[in-house]
């Protein structure tokens, strides 16, 4: 569709960046000791080891504490409006198949208002990475009930008895609706993280990377995470029968790649079948 | 001069088949040279239910449905009085059809002839009543057989010789059985047009045009949800865009549509979608997001009844407001819209080149009585505008996405480019787009939106303008409502009164210069408009100082505004 | 008369607990006797950084900040610069905290102390910086000890007595070292005020006033999506309605919780839901559901900056056209706004009076200024009005939902209502309800659905109006920029000059015979909004012939239109 | 909230309703033929089985074919806009519990533009009961591919060459998602599906029926269905492991109750436990 313009960074073969050269340099707007940090950390350290250069990587997202990370990779970046982060993503994507995109959100923006969104990037399938950050809750609107949330987790503002209702499972919902990779990783273990979010950015199609990102303002319960986490005790599985046994019973701490499929991503060929538009006009012939 | 012409309508039950036959008689006046358009009209049943093929061919292009019909051709009468707002009748008017027409129509029409079209299929082997109409049809208008054999051959060649072969059968009986009736064929038959027809005339519809006009704009990519009747634009879209190595995706729901193709945008590719008010209403937030962070992108409204879901098969200009003024906070933006189904062409390819050098979301503004009305026209020329897109000469550690340029329109990077990085954003923001809440990051950012809009110089295509130069009075109009007005003006023009017209085909920005010029010496301006509340006079007040006495002449949907409606209203008036 | 009062602003980096001695203060203020306002402001961090408490304190309502502060009170320096634009200082202005002030303050104030509040704090054991400087604060502006005692105890009390104590000796420490400073003690405390006060005064935000507002006028249904800075509304809702047998459900998002609340409505539950620009975007389809079902409903926009996400946490009056406006289709509705955050109570109660009556929808435009504005405001009686919507008297097999009555509302049976059962529909529809796609039909609810708006008689709450009958200015604005009008009207009265003040509080349907009246004997008007296209001033020249020259005064936010401006203004003008 | 107003048909206990009785009489604008016909007949059946009165009984729809059901039923109905019927009944339901709520969707209103409303309605649980017309097509708009249509359907007239993306598994999801009740029935077979109808609006909580109800007009091929489905060859069951492993394999084709969870409904007390605002009024006082 269009021709990849401009050159790489790369293109002399010989200049190698390091982690920090993917940092925009603009300093975060999140709380000390938020998780969110680690993810970008981790992010950094996925597009240095990958050796992208930072033009070839744009960085999708939302809007939310989590949906601030594109601003400070120096990747091409897109912090659209609440909730549509995967069909910008999308229309990127399907347009721009050399750009890897990499698409980020929290748990309001991915599976409250963009719920409709994940359901439908899964079963498309285009060759994206969907990174979200998971703390259980809206930070950005000041700590209310998100669809992860416990349901007897009393703080939410909106929800004062707790919101009474079982939490939405977005591996199992994911797999469901046809995600092509599935992993977990915790945000406060850059890593741990980087080998998983390799992975998923090589793996062809639509890769979901649910990642424990604690918000310490909102739920400082969440810092225990760290010490309850643990290694996923079986490899990943490309069955999805045998990987929706196992993740409807995931407690939601097993980290590493739980599923790895093999559809076929979807990407029209854009390639021109006719150099005018005179052929398309003849239709149109009396 | 107004322009001479024949209106027909052909009514048929579900199943009769009604439609073809009108869309036969329509391909074959172009065959035989002249110009035409059908607009149909259908019950509530979803499919297969009564309908009316409704034309007028003239041996010159047409913008308007006359205010009468000269024919009515039942197939049957079943249900057909559903249609008699939509055809209207007089004494001049003729009824043929089997059997008694309903009173509603037969009490207006000044002759009728029975002539039961089935029973003279029936005398066909393998005749078809709707093939009989057409032949009854073509006949009264005066076609020659040969058009009419040419798109039957063309429309049944696939389905072999024998339909071939019945099918100009009852072609031909139905000629035979129109032998009995009066005819209507005061049209010079272009005999030249057999050899110039293929080159010099198009059978398209204004769904069509759109799709060809986003393409000749430079359209590549398009992410859509169907509804009606935007539908077509798409489903034109669908497989003309993988051969020129484009893509539509169909998505999920209007929000992701509109989503996708900022997404595409920001690629680099110029991006559209196409919907319906109900769609529009969805998009708005998105549309703001490709404001703000300055991402072009097209969305054609194609406009139905409103409010809610309202009368989806039927025209209304009322998403003007939303249009125009739909989105939160100060967002300015392109609103166009495209004045006859030819213009559909020009008017989209205009707004891709426009979204493209301003880098802004325009809302294209057609509606239901372009888009779904099929019509013979002159082919529509490329003008060869297409999309160009201002990126940066140079990239640097300083490149500033949203640098406040004097034009305010700020080259554009696109990922791929090494050195244009930056995060596009919906946030108030700095030159280099980082989140700000400062006054004067807002206000910068909020001028230069606004003034790379007033500062450009939109040329003569912001409106059509016809009529004297000496006229006092003016009618003022917008998009579909041209056609009649169009008429309307012309046929005072013909009785010796001057008029003007002036149809705009951008809305926004306002350009006030431009219309103060254009009003020169008038005193009395009609503002014809197809809304329930004067949506276009109410813009008009809000953003033009006119000079002159302004009235309002607003008609709601669904039946269309007709030449004499506008015609009385400026008569009696002027 | 322009109201004395004293504008303090204390500011302090992240953690230094800024904002809770800001709300003791007001408190304590109002345990005085007081009336005043709180606003906050932050850095751009989530949480935990920079933040300035702004208050005006004064011995009567005040409904604006002033145009300057007298007093900066810094807990620290770190980062309040980014403040500058937010408290403006002059010459009288007193700059007090430890060390230098940053440069922008400092020159412009016109007296400097330098008092170390953490050192203070250090020594008192368990002191806290944020607590010396309420007792600083106190002292200057002149507030009993009692009064901060009282505050102290309500705020601390829970943490037992040795936070209470620490807590007054901190507050008692800052009163000792304001002895030092100049004093600005120029209110008189009102003794009466402590036991009164409890009573006839209360402290609230423009948001709490909102929720108040709602259920006072029926609402016992909300369905709601956090957003800022509508978030408190709901907030606020969330407990209190189950208390009162209603409920609040948190939607997924905002297409679901406004058309949840057209379920509840439709179940006969008065239903509000409140959001602000990008979540009122998303609502316009289905608020356009609500118009052409008429089911009523209520949806609050409090108002920031635009477009697109914008500036969440700042003000603007720049929703105004897509409330107006932004429904696809003509689909007349109700657009009010409050004045002040006091008035918050009643025009969100009127508005779903007003919804229910009319059974369409309201939306209820505040703002980002009022509804995160603590006040002090004398307690809002209950004004009594309650939603009651017509009821059909009896129901028989003729019961038409949509009849076509003379005053335009048609009698709304409710589920378990037997034989009163209808399908509401989006769709054009005939008075039953069943879909049309007739003109007549079309045309008939139309007509309806307008005039039921047109023809009811809003009473004189369609406006504020204040200043002299002969006066021959006229300031016209509406919502939250009345507090800033107000002032500067009251400021030109006290120098002998003549102004009249109109401030809308019910924006659609326009009331033109009413502005009219009120326009009496004017000849200059200044319209005065917080946008940056002027989207009031265009609203008024859309709908209203106003018989005066107009001049129009947009300033968008972030910062708040200040008294001053307008006073300026209008002194230049007239 | 509100007090349950006007008298029950059925109060009197003697007048008993047969199937016609909730028929509003109003013809419907579907072709003939159309499985939508068969879907209403058994809604009419299932409702005199219940003996519910027509004004204790809500129905809401979309938009699409399938969702101008309501119109032809003489209970109350809401035909709203397209994709939100769940979100409309969910805010009925919650304030009205007296009412029976049935909900009607099509295959894209409810799975395409609808999607998160479906999440999120499985996820909360109210006692809705919503029957999803599924013709593996947008019929009101002529002829589009839906979330459920083949990969392989070249019919689709925005999608030339087939979707090539595998279909949405509505049950799939809704299990994973949190739907106490699925079914399947077929819209052709009024008699079979009534008493599973009846059971869907019995359960408690949210209750999905996926119905097969072909469209003629623009996939004939969905006349088979008729031919092809078969009742399911096992009992339902009340375990969501067994039901994942059920319908992950499940063809589309199985009749019958297929899952029965016992998860709480989800419904807010609506008692009031203060009789005056002022009590709440007290928190603003200084
Ligand atoms: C349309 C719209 N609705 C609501 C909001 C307000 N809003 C901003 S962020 C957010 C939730 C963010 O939660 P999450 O995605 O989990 O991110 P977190 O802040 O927890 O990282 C909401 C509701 C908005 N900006 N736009
Ligand atoms: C917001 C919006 N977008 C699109 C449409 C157009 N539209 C009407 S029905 C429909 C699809 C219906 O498909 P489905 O729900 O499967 O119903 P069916 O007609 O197949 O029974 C669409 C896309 C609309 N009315 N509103
Ligand atoms: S509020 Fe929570 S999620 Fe947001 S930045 Fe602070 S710690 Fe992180
Ligand atoms: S188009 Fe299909 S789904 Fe719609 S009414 Fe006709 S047969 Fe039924
Ligand atoms: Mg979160
Ligand atoms: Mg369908």
């Amino acid at each position: 569709m269009i021709a990849t313009t401009g050159t790489h960074l790369s293109e002399g073969g010989c200049q190698i960046m390091a982690a920090k050269d993917y940092k925009s340099g603009v300093k975060p707007v999140w709380c000390p000791g938020c998780g969110d940090y680690g993810v970008l950390l981790s992010l950094t350290k996925t597009l240095a080891e990958l050796q992208l250069s930072p033009e070839q990587v744009s960085v999708i997202s939302g809007i939310g504490c989590s949906s601030r990370i594109p601003a400070y990779l120096k990747t091409f970046g897109f912090h659209g409006v609440h909730g549509r982060a995967l069909p910008l993503a999308t229309g990127l994507k399907v347009s721009r198949p050399d750009q890897t995109v990499i698409v980020a959100s929290g748990d309001g923006d991915g599976f409250s208002i963009g719920g409709n969104h994940f359901l439908h990037a899964c079963r498309r399938n285009v060759n994206l990475t969907y990174i979200v950050m998971d703390n259980q809750l809206y930070g950005m609107t000041k700590g209310q009930a998100s669809p992860t949330s416990a349901p007897d987790w009393e703080k939410g503002k909106l929800t004062p008895g707790g919101t009474g209702i079982n939490p939405f499972h977005p591996l199992v919902v994911g797999l469901a609706s046809g995600a092509n990779f599935i992993a977990r990783v915790s945000g406060t273990d850059a890593n741990g993280a980087v080998p998983i979010l390799k992975q998923a950015i090589e793996h062809p199609g639509f890769s979901l990377v649910h990642i424990l990102s604690p918000c310490i303002t909102y739920n400082r319960d969440q810092l225990e995470w760290k010490k309850q986490v643990r290694q996923a005790p079986v490899e990943a599985t490309s069955d999805p029968a045998q990987a929706a046994r196992r993740l409807m019973t995931d407690d939601n701490l097993n980290l590493g790649v739980l599923y790895k499929g093999n559809r076929k991503p979807y990407q029209p060929d854009l390639k021109a079948q006719v150099d005018s538009l005179e052929v398309l006009e003849e239709q149109f012939a009396v | 001069m107004t322009v001479p012409s024949i209106s027909i309508t052909m009514t048929g039950s579900g199943g009769s088949g009604v439609m073809t036959a009108g869309n036969l008689l329509l391909e074959a006046a172009g065959r035989a040279g002249w110009f035409g358009m059908m607009t149909r009209s259908a019950g509530p049943q979803i499919r297969g239910g009564e309908a009316a093929a409704m034309l007028r061919l003239s041996s010159e292009p047409v913008l308007a449905h006359q205010d009468r019909y000269d024919i009515l051709l039942g197939i049957d009468w079943k249900n057909a009085d559903r249609f008699a707002a939509e055809i209207p009748l007089d004494a001049d008017s003729l009824i043929v059809g089997p059997g008694e027409a309903p009173a509603i129509f037969a009490e207006a029409a000044g002759q009728q002839f029975q002539l039961d079209l089935p029973k003279i299929a029936k005398s066909v082997s393998g005749g078809r009543p709707n093939m009989v109409a057409l032949g009854v049809a073509a006949a009264i208008v005066g076609l020659p057989e040969e058009a009419v054999a040419q798109v039957i051959d063309k429309a049944l060649g696939r389905k072999g010789a024998d339909a071939v072969s019945a099918g100009m059968e009852s072609v031909r009986a139905g000629m035979e059985a129109a032998k009995a009736l009066p005819s209507f064929n005061s049209l010079a038959v272009n005999t030249e047009a057999e050899t110039t027809s293929q080159e010099a005339r198009w059978n398209i519809s204004g769904n069509e045009a759109c799709g060809l006009g986003a393409v000749r704009g430079g359209v590549r990519f398009v992410a859509a949800y169907p509804i009606t009747p935007a539908t077509e634009v798409l489903e034109w879209l669908a497989p003309a865009l993988p051969k020129l190595g484009g893509a539509l995706v169909q998505a999920e729901d209007e929000l992701a549509s509109v989503t996708q193709i900022i997404g595409g945008s920001f690629g680099g590719t110029p991006s559209l979608t196409a919907t319906s008010g109900p769609g529009l209403a969805l998009m708005m937030e998105s549309i703001g997001l490709a404001v703000a962070s300055e991402t072009p992108i097209v969305v054609i409204d194609v406009m139905r009844g409103g409010p809610s879901t309202g009368i989806p098969t039927k025209s209304e200009q009322s998403d003007l407001n939303i249009a125009l003024y739909g989105l939160h906070g100060d967002a300015p933006h392109l609103v166009l819209a495209p004045l006859t189904i030819g213009d559909c062409v020009f008017t989209t390819q205009w707004s891709v080149v426009l979204a493209e050098k301003l880098q802004t979301a325009a809302i294209v503004l057609s509606d239901q009585a372009l888009g779904q009305t099929r019509a013979i026209i002159p082919r529509q020329q490329d003008v060869g505008m297409v999309a160009e897109r201002e990126v940066p000469a140079t990239l640097d550690e300083d490149y500033q996405r949203y640098a406040n340029t004097e034009s305010g329109i700020s080259p554009m990077s696109i990922p791929g480019q090494a050195g244009g990085q930056y995060c596009a954003d919906g946030l108030a923001h700095t030159p280099t787009g980082l989140p700000s809440s400062k006054a004067d990051d807002h206000h910068l950012q909020m001028d230069k939106r606004l003034h790379k809009l007033t500062n450009y110089e939109f040329s003569s295509h912001w409106a059509e303008i016809e009529g004297s130069d000496d006229a006092e009075v003016a009618v003022l109009t917008w998009g579909s409502s041209y056609g009649a007005a169009s008429e309307a003006v012309a046929a005072m023009q013909a009785e010796g009164k001057k008029v003007r017209l002036i149809a705009m085909r951008l809305l926004s920005p306002a350009q006030p210069e431009k219309l103060a010029d254009s009003l020169q010496g008038i005193s009395k301006v009609l503002v014809v408009e197809q809304s329930h509340s004067g949506q276009f006079y109410r813009y008009l007040r809000a953003q033009y100082d006119i000079d002159a006495q302004v009235r309002s002449m607003a008609v709601p949907g669904p039946l269309a505004i007709r030449p004499s409606d506008v015609l009385k209203t400026l008569s009696e008036w002027s």
